[in-house]
């Protein structure tokens, strides 16, 4: 038979299909169609984790100061799960959505995985690994240089908390080494610190006994977003009795005033003028403590100097305060004042507590002054349910440290801060100040060389543009960040620090609590990466200065000096995690105060000195200037705090943010909460675009329609808008501190802004 | 499908939908099982295609 | 096919006590290995077992009350058990009623995508893998082995946690017990809730907490009127929660409706 | 190469370069939709704007309106082999072969919708007989067979391949018994139609799809068998017509089309009264029952109840009542009108019960739902219509799908 190309081509097509007919016979395709099958159930990109013995360690959570216990689950060592600590003193269990994300902290692209150089320009992103060797030899290079020229002043150092070993152990190092510029960064606890200094003379930790009041009234205290140990106040939230009153006071219904019992929306700014008018209502209607007040304070009633000058009491001014004025300046219903004011005093164990949100900027030294008076007023001062200061712990013996000369004229310097000077004599640190005054100096900046652990000034300072302008102009800058925070991303030199779960530390009491609770972090991992203990990094930088410096730190490494210093507490807190310091109130009708009239003082004497312009030292109410021109910013922005968003020195895991709102964040752009009646005034919709300016810079936002904010005010979150960290978090919303900018308190120094004025137009 | 599945089971259900469809199949595989055998014995039994009418 | 020991889990939520923290998403994201990506901020493609919503009464200021509302998988019995709106519709047996525990399950391995089950859950429960998952950076060390990750394509929800049931059963076997105890098998989320506003355990048990709790006069189920008998309660003192939770007329009482289904014992 | 001999005898068809031409078009476009495929299976459902809201699609309604359009192929296998309407058989090529189209590009386009297609016989091997999906995929698969079967002849009568003996007498001896497959395929397209209206009907967590029972049944399984019976007739015809305008020649007598345009009128005038008493039953007992009332689920503004109004009396009672007047179905225009009417009527419908049910907010605090393809999932959707294109003109080229045409186009 002949094969032309027609029957090749038909017998090709038979074959063909014949083969393919046949093969459905075969095993074959079945085989494949399966075995492709099994191939999709284990793709080989998805993981498959590995199984192994389940152990759990317990440690403290210190990604805020907190101080939770947490319980970590692992398999075969590795952890895999983190989880509240039932029976930790602080947290009873109950634990933050940041906590709980703890070991996205531990791993994940933010991770600084080794020391590194700065290859590119300050916050270019271009950086050169080193070993440990090269960077603690170029920073103890830098240091002895700086002290060789004889300005060890000009170094200073930004940390997180000044509590525990390791701040003190950097402290050491600096006064070792001659400097007195140690910062810490400011919270609302800087304030309410000062004002119990103020009033009871006591240097300490606060104590707001919540666990026993029965009527809480907060002044815009986010309780429920993340004010004080989180952990803590959620718990005591859940477990309360339903006779529990709460009552929160702020501009705008966070998910504290969700939950309060009441919410007074009051004017931004305007809490000291509420709490001196229920002072009045309280006074005026005498529903005060008598007994307190008569026996254990000092300044209620008018009172005569040794000079025989007489001077007003509490009791009088507050007569300046009247239901009816006081409902003018913060917008609350008179009949509320003083309703509030009458349930406040007839409450048997009512509380007054302050700092906005989660407490981020300190806020005006009289308001808390105020709300301390309003305290003692019901005579809620030492006892339970109360206020109270915890001083501050000294269970670490730590042995003399002798300073050569340079150190010496170094430690003589003022603080370039101002903190502790005529001007600023009861505050300790003024972090906010140090942009502005590095940027008005004149030639050089005061500041030659910055060390920054557990914080991150160029995100959380207000003003983010003098921030960098100010840190720009100090030519050396370490970080001893674990993460490519803002601040590590401006630095000249990495030296990262270990992860949270990968290091040892002691925790100390966090504010709030009355008890005095030390606990120990210990690392549940072995570190992962090329990091050091920053205590560690400053021991080994304190023996290659050497000298006197070095002879500060007889220890091998920081385990070795925790060990030590700890003595006898060391093996207690190593075996069970805890030590507890029972803090024994004072029985009542035994209230003994350091003061100088050793009563509380209505009338802080301490600070008489400094109040010479008011020629009263009380607190009293005026208005917290605002920076912007009324006419060109007729809105009023407010930054706010949520428990989803964490807007301190370390920021969102992934999994946080993935459970903000779309009703906060959309894509890149961070959503503005607005009234919808201001909102359509502005010809805003739901979700529309605008751009909002403020006197300190502007951007694009939408806008989301809450009728839970007062009309008039703006509000964005704190935790957004950051620029390094990796793509689960940068160029995400606005960071709000962009916008808002710093205003001295002229008694404290402390950064006392709630807001700012702001525009908004359509585009 | 089948009732080595683990999904299956004696159930009315199963029965009933099961029964359907291999019913229908029968019908289709029958049908054309029918078709191609008697085409393959039409054209063994060497009848010319012109012998057949046009349907 | 049901053993006369059988539980019917179930979860009852305190709205009073939910402050919105989410810490209940973020307990479930870690316990379940629930991937994450650069932008979840369209929620309608961001997997989450429990999603905290956000509701008010939409009154004007100062008037204004929010509620958080957490919703995880109802785990629906349907109008007879094992009538799930999702497994009755499913067409692979992918997703399951099991009879002893009253769970809806989700086979991620047996799932091939047809999302009939999205359709079908009006609880918006239910989440697609429109990526394949990725952890970056070391990230992949943290995932637990109890609970697999889940491959691009397939659907998945919340499980009540099974395999804590399942470790917890296999403990008790082993110390030759025949019943778990109430907190033995607790879900994640009720875990991580700070504020216990989460209490999980068995609805037949009269020993459970749960059991007092449903039948609370604050207690009521989302969408009770489609018949889907959910397994997850909620408590509220608030009328305007309790009628956000579900379809009314406008002459109609939340209180007043009886349902045409009861739930099952 | 030479045509001749695969065009059939006594036909004309037009030149090889005008037809390579419009092949070429319409084959650029395919290929659009063929890359379209390309990058869903590569990369994923991710390239669709799908979301969790709206897991069902412009894929599932593609879905539904094909099988529904190719209702033509059940219903007149039904009439003519069945009830013996013999007139139909000058379309029931046609028919098959839209049919033939329809469910090949709906079992396509399910294989791309699902997320793990490699999967996707589970739906077989681990079949959950109490899914309406199930039902469809088992039926729609068999009625595909079915249609391939019946496709099958129509192949063997080209004239080359009739020449060979074999292809010959399996073309003769399947056409011997096409009856039994005919009625296999009308009770497989009872069932699929059926369960496709199921799909949404048993939904009862969805108060929009939810419909009443009748035994294992929600009337949207009956209501779907009967519209696809009823307006299936009105695309073949609609694809006759359109055929008939591009040939510039007339292919089938009025006589079978004015029968089936009859019958699809009647068809549609019952169902559609069926439907609106379905619709006022669901709207004053079903919804009510569930807390909703009609209007709350025409309350946005893209699903109005406009569209309600489209639905019943603009493409139903209007089109029903043309096709079934003497006069409506023999006048060209209000014929053509009619059965345009009739398509949009049946894929307004199928649009309504996917995508509107997954737009309709079932939680009072939830706002509606809303849904723009990707211009993949659009893609992927028109390539079908490439691909039906092309087999119709292949058809129409090298097979005798319209027995008529030599008669009625006699060349001289």
């Amino acid at each position: 038979m002949k094969i032309d190309r027609r029957s090749f081509l038909t017998y090709t097509t038979a074959l063909v299909l014949g083969g393919a007919a046949g093969s459905m016979l075969t095993p074959a395709p079945w085989k494949l169609t399966d075995d492709v099958s099994i191939w999709t159930q284990n793709w080989p990109w998805t993981p498959v984790p590995e199984d192994g013995e389940v152990t759990y360690k317990q440690s403290v959570c210190t990604l805020c100061p907190g101080g939770c216990g947490i319980n970590v689950r692992l398999i075969d060592g590795r952890p895999v799960k983190i989880k509240g600590l039932e029976d930790h003193p602080v947290n009873k269990g109950s634990l933050c959505p940041m906590g709980i994300s703890g070991l996205q902290y531990l791993y994940g692209p933010s991770r600084v995985t080794s020391p590194l150089k700065r290859e590119g320009k300050r916050g270019e992103g271009k950086w050169k690994k080193v070993s440990w060797e090269e960077a603690l030899g170029a920073v103890t290079k830098k240091l002895a240089e700086l002290r060789a020229s004889g300005r060890p002043q000009s170094v200073a150092c930004i940390t997180g908390s000044d509590q525990g070993t390791t701040p003190n152990l950097i402290g050491r190092f600096l006064t070792a080494y001659g400097s007195p510029n140690y910062i810490r960064s400011a919270t609302a606890q800087d304030a309410i610190e000062q004002a119990i200094y103020l009033t009871q003379g006591k240097q300490g930790t606060p104590v707001f006994d919540i666990e026993n009041a029965d009527f809480v009234l907060s002044f815009g205290s986010g309780i429920l977003d993340g004010w004080g140990s989180a952990g803590r106040m959620f718990n005591l939230y859940g477990s309360q009795k339903p006779a529990k009153k709460i009552i929160q006071v702020e501009p705008r219904l966070s998910d504290t005033a969700a939950k309060a019992n009441q919410w007074l929306g009051i004017n931004p700014g305007t809490e000291g003028a509420l709490a001196l008018g229920l002072a009045h209502v309280i006074i005026k209607e005498s529903l005060y403590d008598r007994n307190f007040v008569e026996n254990f304070a000092f300044g209620f009633d008018d009172w005569t100097d040794d000079n025989g000058k007489t001077h007003d009491g509490f009791a009088k001014m507050v007569k300046n305060f009247a239901p009816d004025k006081v409902s003018k300046i913060t917008g609350i219903d008179k009949a509320e004042i003083v309703s509030l004011a009458r349930a406040f005093a007839r409450a048997s164990k009512p509380i007054a507590i302050n700092g906005r949100g989660h407490g981020a900027i300190p806020g005006s030294i009289d308001e808390s002054l105020a709300v301390q008076s309003l305290n003692a007023l019901v005579g809620n001062i030492n006892k339970p349910g109360g206020i109270s200061a915890i001083p501050d712990s000294n269970y670490a013996k730590w042995p003399e440290v002798n300073i050569d000369e340079i150190a010496s004229k170094g430690m003589q310097q003022p603080r370039i801060d101002g903190a502790g000077s005529e001007q600023f004599p009861n505050t300790r640190f003024l972090l906010n100040r140090l942009p502005e005054i590095i940027n008005s100096a004149k030639g050089e900046s005061p500041v030659q060389a910055l060390l920054v652990t557990d914080a991150n000034p160029m995100y959380t300072l207000p003003d983010t543009a003098a921030t960098k302008k100010a840190f720009d102009r100090i030519p050396f800058i370490v970080s001893f960040s674990p993460y490519m925070d803002e601040t590590a991303s401006h630095a000249d030199y990495i030296l990262p620090n270990h992860s949270y779960l990968e290091r040892l530390q002691d925790v100390p009491t966090a504010a709030g609590i009355s008890r005095q609770v030390i606990s120990l972090a210990k690392p549940v991992v072995k570190p992962t990466y090329e990091t050091k203990h920053v205590g560690d990094s400053f021991i080994l930088i304190a023996k290659a200065l050497g000298g006197f410096i070095e002879n500060a730190f007889p220890w091998e490494d920081y385990e070795a000096f925790l060990k030590e210093t700890l003595k006898d507490q060391w093996r207690k807190l190593k075996k069970k995690g805890i030590i507890e310091i029972k803090y024994d109130l004072p029985e009542p009708l035994a209230f003994t105060f350091n003061t100088v009239s050793t009563k509380f003082e209505f009338y802080p004497t301490a600070r008489g000195s400094v109040k010479q312009k008011q020629n009263s030292a009380l607190p009293t109410y005026t208005p917290v200037p605002i920076e912007g021109d009324v006419q060109r910013f007729k809105l009023v922005l407010i930054p706010y705090d949520s428990i989803r968003l964490a807007g301190g020195a370390i920021a969102n895991a992934p999994f946080m943010t993935k459970t903000v709102d779309d009703t906060v964040l959309k894509k890149q752009v961070g959503l503005l909460e607005i009234n919808p009646a201001t909102a359509k005034g502005l010809g805003l919709k739901e979700g529309a675009t605008a751009l909002l300016t403020t006197p300190k810079g502007e951007t694009t936002v939408k806008v989301h329609l809450y009728e839970g904010i007062k009309p008039g005010i703006i509000a964005m979150p704190r935790g957004l808008g950051h620029t390094a960290y990796s793509e689960f978090l940068a160029d995400k919303g606005i960071n709000v501190n962009t916008l808002t900018g710093p205003i001295e308190d002229p008694g404290s120094g402390l950064d006392m802004a709630w807001g700012i004025r702001a525009k908004l137009i359509r585009i | 499908m089948f009732p080595f599945c683990f999904e299956w089971a004696w159930d009315i259900s199963h029965l009933v939908f099961m029964g359907g469809l291999w019913y229908a199949l029968s019908i289709i595989g029958a049908g054309m099982t029918f078709a191609i055998v008697k085409t393959i014995f039409d054209c063994s039994g060497g009848h010319d295609n012109q012998d057949h009418g046009h349907h | 096919m049901k053993d006369k020991n059988a539980k019917r889990y179930g979860m009852v939520i305190d709205l009073d006590k939910c402050t919105g923290c989410g810490s209940c998403m973020v307990g479930c994201y870690s316990e379940n290995n629930v991937p994450f990506k650069a932008d979840e901020t369209n929620k309608l493609d961001s997997i989450n077992w429990i999603r905290v919503y956000k509701i008010t009464n939409n009154k004007t200021y100062p008037n204004t009350e929010v509620c958080y509302l957490p919703m995880p998988c109802m785990q629906c019995d349907g109008a007879h058990e094992g009538h799930s709106p999702c497994v009755s519709v499913c067409p692979a047996v992918a997703t399951d009623y099991d009879y002893d525990t009253g769970i809806v399950s989700q086979i991620y391995t047996r799932c091939f995508g047809c999302r009939y089950c999205m359709a079908a859950c009006p609880y918006h429960a239910r989440k697609f893998n429109w990526w394949d998952p990725v952890w970056p950076a070391d990230m992949e060390k943290y995932l637990s082995p109890n609970v697999s990750p889940r491959m691009r394509g397939v659907v998945e929800k919340c499980s009540f946690c099974f395999h804590r049931y399942q470790l917890a059963r296999d403990k008790a076997y082993l110390e030759k017990r025949e019943e778990l105890e109430e907190n033995e098998y607790q879900t994640a989320c009720a875990e991580a809730c700070p504020t216990g506003a989460i209490t999980f355990g068995d609805l037949n048990n009269k020993h459970h907490a749960v059991y007092k709790l449903k039948n609370s006069p604050r207690a009521f189920r989302l969408l009770e009127r489609l018949n889907t008998n959910p397994k997850v309660y909620y408590l509220t003192s608030k009328s305007w929660v309790r009628k956000a939770g579900d379809n009314y007329l406008a002459h109609e009482e939340p209180t007043k409706i009886k349902n045409n289904i009861k739930e099952h014992h | 190469m030479n045509e001749t001999p695969l065009i059939p005898a006594g036909v004309k068809r037009c030149s090889k370069w005008q037809f390579s031409l419009w092949m070429a078009v319409v084959t650029a476009v395919l290929l659009w939709g063929v890359y379209a495929m390309y990058l869903i299976w590569y990369k994923g459902l991710n390239q669709t704007n799908m979301n969790d809201a709206y897991g069902f699609a412009l894929w599932i309604w593609a879905d539904l309106a094909v099988i529904a359009l190719g209702g033509g192929a059940f219903f007149s296998g039904f009439l003519t082999y069945i009830v013996g309407k013999n007139e139909l058989k000058n379309i029931i090529n046609l028919a098959v072969v839209i049919g033939f189209i329809c469910y090949s590009s709906a079992l396509l386009i399910l294989a791309i919708d699902i997320g793990q297609p490699l999967r996707g016989w589970f739906i077989f091997w681990h079949a959950n007989v109490h899914s309406m999906l199930t039902e469809v995929a088992f039926c729609l698969s068999c009625y595909f067979a079915v249609l391939t079967i019946e496709f099958i002849p129509l192949i063997l009568e080209n004239p080359k391949l009739d020449k060979k003996p074999f292809w010959h007498h399996l073309s003769h001896n399947m056409h011997g018994i096409m009856a039994i497959f005919a009625a296999t395929g009308v009770f497989l397209s009872f069932f699929h139609q059926g369960s496709l209206g199921g799909v949404a009907g048993v939904l009862y967590g969805r108060p929009f799809a939810f419909r009443e029972h009748i035994f294992i049944w929600p009337f949207t399984f009956f209501l779907f068998t009967w519209s696809a019976a009823a307006y299936g007739p009105c695309f073949t015809i609609l694809v006759t017509k359109i055929t008939e305008m591009i040939t510039r020649k007339k292919l089938v007598k009025d006589s079978a089309i004015h029968l089936f345009a009859k019958i699809s009128g009647w068809m549609i005038i019952t169902y559609i009264i069926a439907k609106s008493i379905d619709t006022i039953y669901w709207a004053f007992v079903t919804a009510p029952g569930m807390g909703f009332t009609l209007m709350d689920f025409y309350a946005s503004s893209t699903y109005n109840i406009g569209l309600l109004f489209a639905e019943i009396v603009i493409c139903g009672f209007i089109p029903g009542l043309i096709l079934i007047t003497k006069r409506g179905r023999e006048n060209s225009f209000l014929l053509m009108s009619a059965i345009i009417l009739g398509v949009i009527g049946v894929s307004l419908n199928r649009w309504v019960m996917v995508l509107q049910v997954m737009a309709v907010p079932v939680f009072s605090f939830n706002e509606w739902y809303t849904y723009m393809p990707s211009w993949q999932e659009v893609a992927t959707t028109v390539l079908p219509v490439a691909y039906g294109l092309i087999v119709i003109s292949l058809a129409h080229r090298y097979l005798p799908v319209f027995p008529q045409e030599k008669e009625l186009n006699p060349i001289d």
